[in-house]
């Protein structure tokens, strides 16, 4: 199966690895700053509000203007925090979670048409790398990932720095693995670990993975709000216990690169989950673009809904939920799930 | 309940409803049940329903509580005590102050001071009068001893400024003159009392 | 081209950068850390050694090592900390309670 | 000898290995020489990060990725956990007595160890054991090795993991109900040793 | 002396069943004040004599109504202050005051002090019975300073007593204002007194006696403290100020040496300018009466002072450089002990010209009569004197307080007065029906004090060289009889024969005209008097006369023949039944005299404080360092009545002090006012701490502020007195003229007094100066 795809695949030049590099920086990173303003109104809208209306059309500037805020705002470090440390862990955050996206389909595989100057007939791929072992990969990167927090909250010489990273610590540690041993059962049935064999298996298949594999996908789901920080498992920067967790003392765009860095670790989820449970971008239309883009729309929307109803756990019940329920579920998931492809 | 009932309420018997919350589980194999049934009943998904109910209904029916504040207002109590008016008076559109003084020596926060001057109609005018908003506390002795009505306490309460002298204009206060026939006569605090012309017929002085 | 010897000389310098840390540091934290550098070095050679030789062999025992350091790890931090209630330090010289 | 450096800088694979040594050379004297427990684990993630990337240049996907969760994402966390029971903003304080003699052992050691591994493959006296299959995937080809020729050892080690989990958990959590600023246990003791 | 003479009988009264004492011969009215009781009274002032414009002052004495301000004390007096007539009576009058009295209290100037306003609510006017049509009355303003609107106006006619009684220049007097008639219903229905109070009330306005629109006065705004409504106000303040929104800050008068209490009342100068700005002076008018620089000169603070180091620094150089030291007296007792601290410690001259001539007089007076200072005082002039002198001092100008204190004698006490001076004034002989003034020539002051003696002194003690020089001047001389009467009498006094005479001479009276011998008086034509009548005059003056004082002006201290006036004085004292008050030529020129060791000439490097020099100190900003002015400091003052008072700051001052300069000269102590227990003992100055002076008048108006300084005696023999230049010394007053011209910062600091004084003198008066 993976010789066939190789070998069917056009020829991956640099440069169209550098635009699709260059497509999902800029992409993701929009996304993560219209990620805010759809989160803001999205729960406004669940409230009862109107959310961001005075900047621009119904305060669809209001991005541009909290750009502008952030990019201006001082950078203010702690006298007696680590400075290099402090400095270097937002940048930790956004990077492993952008690097995480380099080995994730955001797109499925094009040609720039003839008629684009100096681009054209170059052909992007829907990986930026693609590996073989791509979800792993992510997974290696996401959990590269909780060193942004953890420094973070290490270096700053606060007291609600070092729970938020200790929290960061526990929670990504013990979720990491319900991550993998949910992921693992899908893996099972498709038997490979790129991306884009899953999306295939599924088409070819003409089922959802979902419909195969239900335990997995919530256990799945459950773990990225937790791998993405996500309410009701916001544990690392809970207002109302720790002031803002690791975040405490960050400021500007220190401050707005975590944020980055959490909008795309949930573009990531979000995509995974795409990918892996719904069928991913079914085909190489138009049509499958937009699909995968319902469906990752759907995901963040999810989360968002989420945020708007249901209230925090607390960190025990957290580790509980993981380690008494999560866990062993994922393992009686996989044993059927071995047992089935067995008999 | 109408105030007179409220304030015969019999406080000692309180009409609260009682919830029954249950036990919280003890043993893990309660907790883990109560995880699964909680699961399994979607008691989870009425919580998702009720805000994706209310996301409708504010995004299709226009059901939002919001009020887009500068732009709209809610309206204020008649007797509302904000900024400061200096009223003129209807007919002429002079100043309804005679410059006494009685606001300035009543003002327990001392925060109004003014000037006067003889002026050429030999009549006592106000050169100059102010009010330092920012110690203001508008309790309203001001408007109620102001035996001219000229100063009343107006509607408008959003008394945010760059400067502190931009608090306390006297021009700001007054009713602009071209807008004299706008101004509202004002029944609120410091309005002459209903009474008050028969007050005024019987004891001259005292008024 | 890379050559197997670029390997190995970059594994011998971080095992010897490791093997510093291990005569040089006082601090029991910084020793585990030396020690993980040292098993990271070895872990390179196995790697480049399994590659060169297209032999599967060396990337399994770099697997082994990486449980070996987990295992390590999970019963060393274990008892770090307990030295640490014990005598609130981690020096080396602190602890050589059982010297005369 | 210089050239032949600059030729292998030109590929991306030569320039990728020079950069990663140097990196991972550097980031690992950080490790070993900084007085900050903060900047010694910080680089020595990084490092294990980058070390990843000297798997992946050679091929060992599998084993990239498990460095990048195992050691980066849990090993070295439970690194930074630890460090929370310590205080890791203040610098550590060392009484180096010969760091010459230091340098001068490590050095010796590393010769005599780049002689040891050398000895061997010069020799050319070493044949596959269990040769990699083109064309298949490298996941797939250890997890065909691991689990047919390695099982027993991988059995152990899952058992010795299962071990040292419990007891690493036994030791942790012992007395883990004691407070570490109340606790008077240490105070006690040494009031105590005072006393004597 | 006079204390032997005037004690006073104390009588027992009963005021409302409770027992005080009194003096007899004082108003129930006064007795009650003094004793703390209250009886409503609008138009009585203290020093005046009653008007009965009011009448609220109704008492009941002895089972009969009787107006307290004008019946007097006698022992075993029943009064009862209310009855319920008596209630009745007050109420109808206040609202009689009420009918169409503006109630435009929210802008009246007076509203807050306002005695209408008070005695309205006192006597519980709710409601109004009574009715009348208005007349319109314009606002007026009768000089530049009065400001009267008679709509307003009560018609308690206190302002015209006061310029009367007090002032004497009866500037006001109440002129007919054609009011509608009252109602003939009401004759019936009300009370008496307020129905005939009411039909004056109705009829009368204030107007300038003048028959002008303008009043003929000196301008010093007494009827403006003693009006009870807003009527009278000064021109500057009206409808400036609330009453309640002044500070009173209790000061000294700074341009005259009456030392008259005042109170500076200050307030913030505008919403923009929060610094203290003075609005008005007021005093406590029933007690004492200031003059027009007193209550409009308020306005010469030094307001451009600011400390600056450097210019700190060159004021220390200069007072190092110092040889002398020039300055003028309208200093404060500590700054003058600071200078003459310096003179003793630095040794540097102090140069005071018109001070040392004053100085000088004290000395010879000193060593003449033993008395370290004069012994009366104005008070006592003012209250039981009944025939005063005024000699050297052109009254009006030069010291105000004494002209009234000159016409309260005539007026209250029905008393007499001599005034001599070479600059004659019409408004003195004005003052009552036995005053005299004599217009001599310059420098005939010798001959005014020998006249005195002739009049008043007991001969025996006088030595027989001044009975000779004396009765030289008498010459006998044939005079031609044209009236029998005015013969008859000469003849009583000369001869024994009279009667016979008189009969005879009745009977031929129209047939002869009969030359007779008499003697003349030459002093008296020296002096520029008339001979021939000036012996009937003089004993119509003398007669029920008891209590006698003498007020010396400056002019004799500049006299070229000082050193014998002071023997003279002396004399005069020592011989005669007569009080002296001599009158500090400037504001606080007894102070400087007393403290300060003055020498004649200034030489070398002159530093000069408030005056010229190579230096200059000044207060008006003006010169190379600034000081404070008078309304500016805290000190002490000595007046007139050898009274040492304390004067207040009213503004704010942001230089330096003389004593800051004198922190770094000498050993100062921290605050200026530090020195006021350090002044001389020896002197008569008490060790007293300035916050611990007193500052006010008693009820019955005893002043009460500061401490009066000890008066010495020794014994001494009677002085040896010269004869008196004949010849006019116009020649001296020039030279004394040209150095106080000299002294140019004098005529600065005083320029408001002189301007405002010139302003005010009558047309007539100025073409004579």
């Amino acid at each position: 199966m993976e010789i066939a795809l190789v070998e069917n695949l056009p020829q991956v030049t640099w440069l169209g690895v550098l635009i699709k590099a260059v497509l999902i920086l800029a992409v993701i990173s929009a996304l993560a700053g219209f990620g805010t303003y759809v989160e803001r109104k999205v729960l406004a809208f669940m409230q009862r509000r109107l959310g961001p209306m005075h900047v621009g059309p119904y305060g669809l500037l209001q991005i541009a203007a909290d750009g502008i805020k952030l990019f201006t705002k001082e950078d203010i470090i702690p006298q007696n925090a680590n400075k290099f440390i402090f400095m270097i862990a937002p940048i930790i955050t956004a990077a492993t979670a952008f690097i995480a996206l380099s080995s994730v389909p955001v797109f499925p595989d094009f040609t720039i048409p003839e008629f684009v100057p100096l681009l054209g007939g170059v052909f992007v791929p829907s990986i930026a790398s693609d590996l073989n072992i791509g979800i792993l990969f992510v997974l290696g990167m996401m959990a590269a990932g909780l060193y942004g927090p953890l420094l973070a909250g290490m270096s700053q010489s606060n007291k609600w720095g070092i729970i938020g990273s200790a929290r960061t610590a526990v929670q990504f540690l013990s979720y990491e693995v319900v991550t993998g041993l949910s992921i693992l059962a899908p893996i099972m049935l498709v038997g490979s670990l790129s991306f884009v064999d899953f999306n295939n298996y599924q088409l070819e298949e003409g089922v959802w993975l979902i419909f195969y594999q239900p335990v997995a996908f919530v256990l799945f789901l459950i773990a990225g709000f937790a791998e993405t920080n996500r309410t009701p498992f916001d544990l690392l920067e809970h207002e109302a216990e720790i002031i803002s967790g690791y975040a405490t003392e960050y400021s500007g765009m220190r401050w707005g690169m975590f944020f980055i860095g959490e909008y795309a670790n949930m573009i990531t989820v979000s995509i995974i989950a795409a990918i892996v449970f719904l069928g991913g971008y079914d085909s190489e239309s138009t049509f499958g673009w937009l699909t995968i883009m319902l469906k990752i729309g759907f995901f963040f929307f999810l989360m968002l809904w989420v945020r708007a109803a249901w209230p925090h756990v607390r960190p025990d019940q957290l580790m509980w939920l993981c380690w008494k329920v999560l866990m062993p579920l994922a393992v009686v998931n996989i044993l059927v799930t071995a047992l089935v492809i067995m008999v | 309940m109408s105030l007179e009932q409220f304030k015969n309420r019999n406080v000692g018997v309180q009409s609260y409803t009682t919830l029954d919350v249950g036990t919280p589980p003890k043993t893990s194999m309660e907790k883990f049940t109560q995880v699964v049934t909680r699961t399994f009943k979607g008691e989870l998904f009425v919580g998702l329903w009720v805000v994706m109910r209310n996301m409708i209904r504010s995004l299709f029916m226009g059901e939002t509580h919001t009020i887009k504040y500068p732009f709209e207002k809610m309206p204020i109590s008649p007797r509302y005590r904000a900024i400061h008016d200096m009223l003129r008076l209807l007919e002429s559109g002079s100043y309804r102050c005679i410059g006494c003084g009685l606001c300035e020596k009543i003002c327990i926060s001392n925060c109004i001071s003014m000037d006067t001057r003889y002026d050429e109609e030999q009549r006592k005018e106000v050169s100059e009068y102010t009010i330092n908003f920012g110690r203001c506390i508008f309790c309203g002795y001001c408007a109620e001893v102001c035996p001219e009505l000229a100063i009343v306490h107006g509607p408008r309460y959003e008394n945010a400024s760059q400067q502190r002298a931009g608090f306390s204009l006297f021009e700001d206060m007054l009713t602009p003159i071209d807008k004299l026939n706008l101004q509202q006569e004002y029944d609120g605090f410091g309005a002459i009392s209903p009474n008050a012309d028969e007050n005024i017929k019987q004891t001259p002085l005292a008024y | 081209m890379i050559g197997l010897s670029h390997y190995l000389i970059v594994s011998a310098i971080i095992f010897s950068i490791g093997l510093v840390g291990v005569l040089r540091r006082r601090n029991l934290l910084m020793l585990f850390f030396a020690t993980e550098v040292m098993l990271n070095a070895v872990n390179i050679a196995f790697a480049a050694i399994s590659h060169y030789y297209n032999d599967l062999t060396g990337q399994m025992f770099a697997f082994f090592i990486i449980a070996i350091a987990a295992s390590e790890v999970a019963v060393g931090l274990g008892l770090l900390i307990l030295l640490y209630k014990k005598h609130g330090s981690l020096n080396l010289d602190d602890l050589a309670s059982m010297r005369g | 000898m210089l050239e032949n450096f600059l030729a292998s800088l030109m590929t991306i694979e030569g320039f990728a290995f020079y950069l990663f040594s140097v990196l991972t050379i550097g980031l690992f004297l950080v490790t070993v020489m900084s007085k900050n427990v903060l900047y010694a684990m910080t680089s020595l993630a990084a490092a294990m990060v980058l070390i990843s990337g000297f798997f992946f240049i050679l091929g060992a996907d599998f084993l990239g990725v498990v460095q990048l969760i195992v050691y980066v994402g849990a090993i070295m966390a439970l690194y930074s956990f630890a460090m929370m029971f310590f205080d890791a903003t203040k610098d550590i304080k060392e009484k180096n007595t010969n760091p010459a003699l230091v340098f001068l052992l490590g050095g010796l050691s590393a010769v005599v160890l780049v002689l040891m591994f050398a000895g061997p493959i010069h020799s050319d006296a070493i044949v596959a054991l269990y040769p990699m299959h083109e064309g298949v995937g490298n996941a797939q080809d250890v997890g065909m090795v691991l689990f047919t020729k390695y099982l027993i050892p991988f059995e152990v080690a899952a058992l010795m993991l299962l071990v040292a989990m419990i007891s690493g958990i036994i030791l942790a959590s012992k007395k883990m109900d004691d407070s570490l600023t109340e606790d008077l246990g240490v105070d006690e003791e040494m009031m105590i040793k005072d006393d004597k | 002396m006079s204390e032997v003479k005037t004690v006073d009988n104390i009588v027992n009264i009963m005021i409302d069943g409770m027992e005080f004492k009194a003096k007899e011969g004082e108003f129930i009215l006064n007795a009650a004040r003094a004793n703390d009781i209250f009886i409503p009274a609008i138009c009585y002032l203290t020093r005046c004599s009653p008007t009965l414009a009011c009448r609220i002052c109704l008492v009941e004495v002895d089972g009969k109504q009787v107006y307290s301000c004008n019946a007097k004390v006698k022992e075993g007096m029943d009064i009862t202050i209310d009855t319920p007539t008596i209630l009745e009576e007050r109420r109808a009058i206040m609202e009689v005051y009420d009918v169409n009295h503006p109630l435009q209290c929210g802008v009246c100037d007076k509203s807050g002090e306002c005695e209408l306003q008070n005695y309205t609510l006192e006597m519980g006017v709710d409601s109004q019975s009574y009715m009348i049509p208005d007349t319109k009355r314009e606002v007026v303003n009768w000089s530049s300073v009065l400001h009267y609107d008679p709509g307003l106006c009560i018609v308690c006619e206190r302002c015209t007593t006061v310029c009367k009684d007090i002032i004497g220049d009866a500037a006001i007097t109440t002129v007919k204002r054609g009011g509608a008639d009252l109602d003939k219903g009401y004759k019936a229905t009300m009370p008496k007194d307020a129905y005939s109070m009411w039909n004056k009330l109705q009829k009368s306005v204030i107007a300038p006696s003048n028959g002008t629109a303008f009043t003929e006065c000196s301008d010093c705004g007494e009827c403006i403290a003693v009006c009870p409504v807003g009527a009278l106000s000064s021109v500057d303040f009206v409808y400036k100020s609330n009453a309640w929104d002044l500070k009173k800050v209790p000061a000294v008068a700074a341009h005259s040496s009456d030392g008259a209490q005042i109170y500076y009342e200050v307030k913030p100068t505008s919403i923009e300018d929060r610094t203290q700005k003075i609005y008005r002076i007021t005093n406590e008018w029933s007690y004492v009466s200031l003059d027009g620089s007193a209550r409009f000169a308020y306005d010469f603070q030094n307001t451009t002072a600011t400390q600056d180091s450097k210019v700190f620094a060159e004021a220390i150089e200069a007072f190092q450089k110092a040889t002398t030291i020039r300055f003028n007296s309208m200093i404060t007792n500590e700054e003058a002990l600071m200078l003459q601290t310096l003179k003793e410690q630095r040794g540097v001259k102090l140069y005071n010209p018109e001070v040392k001539a004053f100085q000088t007089f004290l000395n010879h007076y000193q060593l003449a009569s033993g008395n370290a200072l004069w012994t009366g005082n104005t008070d006592t002039i003012m209250k039981k004197s009944d025939f005063v002198i005024s000699i050297g001092s052109a009254l009006r100008n030069d010291s105000p307080a004494m002209k009234y204190a000159f016409n309260n004698v005539q007026k209250l006490n029905k008393g007499a007065g001599l005034f001599f001076h070479p600059v004659g004034d019409t408004l003195i002989p004005t003052f009552g029906k036995t005053v005299m003034a004599f217009e001599h020539k310059v420098g005939l002051e010798e001959a005014a004090l020998y006249l005195v003696l002739d009049l008043f002194a007991d001969k025996a003690k006088l030595s027989s060289e001044v009975l000779e020089y004396i009765e030289s001047f008498k010459r006998s001389e044939s005079k031609t009889i044209k009236e029998k009467v005015v013969s008859t009498v000469k003849e009583t006094v000369i001869d024994e024969e009279t009667g016979e005479e008189k009969e005879v001479s009745k009977k031929v009276t129209e047939m002869v005209a009969k030359e007779i011998t008499v003697i003349r008086n030459g002093l008296v034509e020296l002096l520029g008097g008339d001979a021939s009548t000036f012996d009937d005059a003089f004993a119509k003056m003398m007669k029920k006369k008891t209590t006698f004082s003498m007020m010396l002006g400056e002019d004799l201290y500049y006299h070229g023949k000082a050193e014998n006036i002071a023997k003279l004085v002396a004399l005069v004292e020592a011989t005669c039944n007569i009080d002296v008050v001599m009158t500090p030529p400037k504001s606080n020129a007894l102070g400087v005299a007393l403290i300060c060791d003055l020498d004649e000439t200034a030489e070398g490097y002159t530093v000069g404080y408030n005056e010229n020099g190579d230096y200059k100190l000044s207060a008006l900003g003006t010169g190379d360092f600034d000081i404070p002015a008078m309304n500016q400091q805290e000190g002490t003052l000595t007046n007139i009545n050898k009274r040492v008072l304390p004067t207040n700051a009213a503004v704010e001052y942001g230089g330096y002090e003389l004593n800051d300069l004198m922190k770094v000269l000498v050993q100062a102590p921290e605050l200026t006012i530090d020195w006021t227990k350090m002044l001389p003992r020896d002197k008569g100055f008490q060790a007293v701490e300035f916050d611990s002076l007193p500052n006010a008048y008693t009820n019955d108006g005893v002043d009460n502020r500061g401490y009066t300084l000890e008066n010495a005696y020794i014994e001494t023999a009677l002085p040896e007195v010269a004869q008196c230049e004949q010849s006019a010394i116009l020649e001296e007053r020039l030279r004394i003229a040209v150095i106080l011209l000299d002294s140019s910062m004098t005529l600065q600091i005083s320029h408001m007094k002189y301007l405002n004084l010139l302003h005010s003198m009558p047309v007539r008066q100025k073409q004579r100066l």
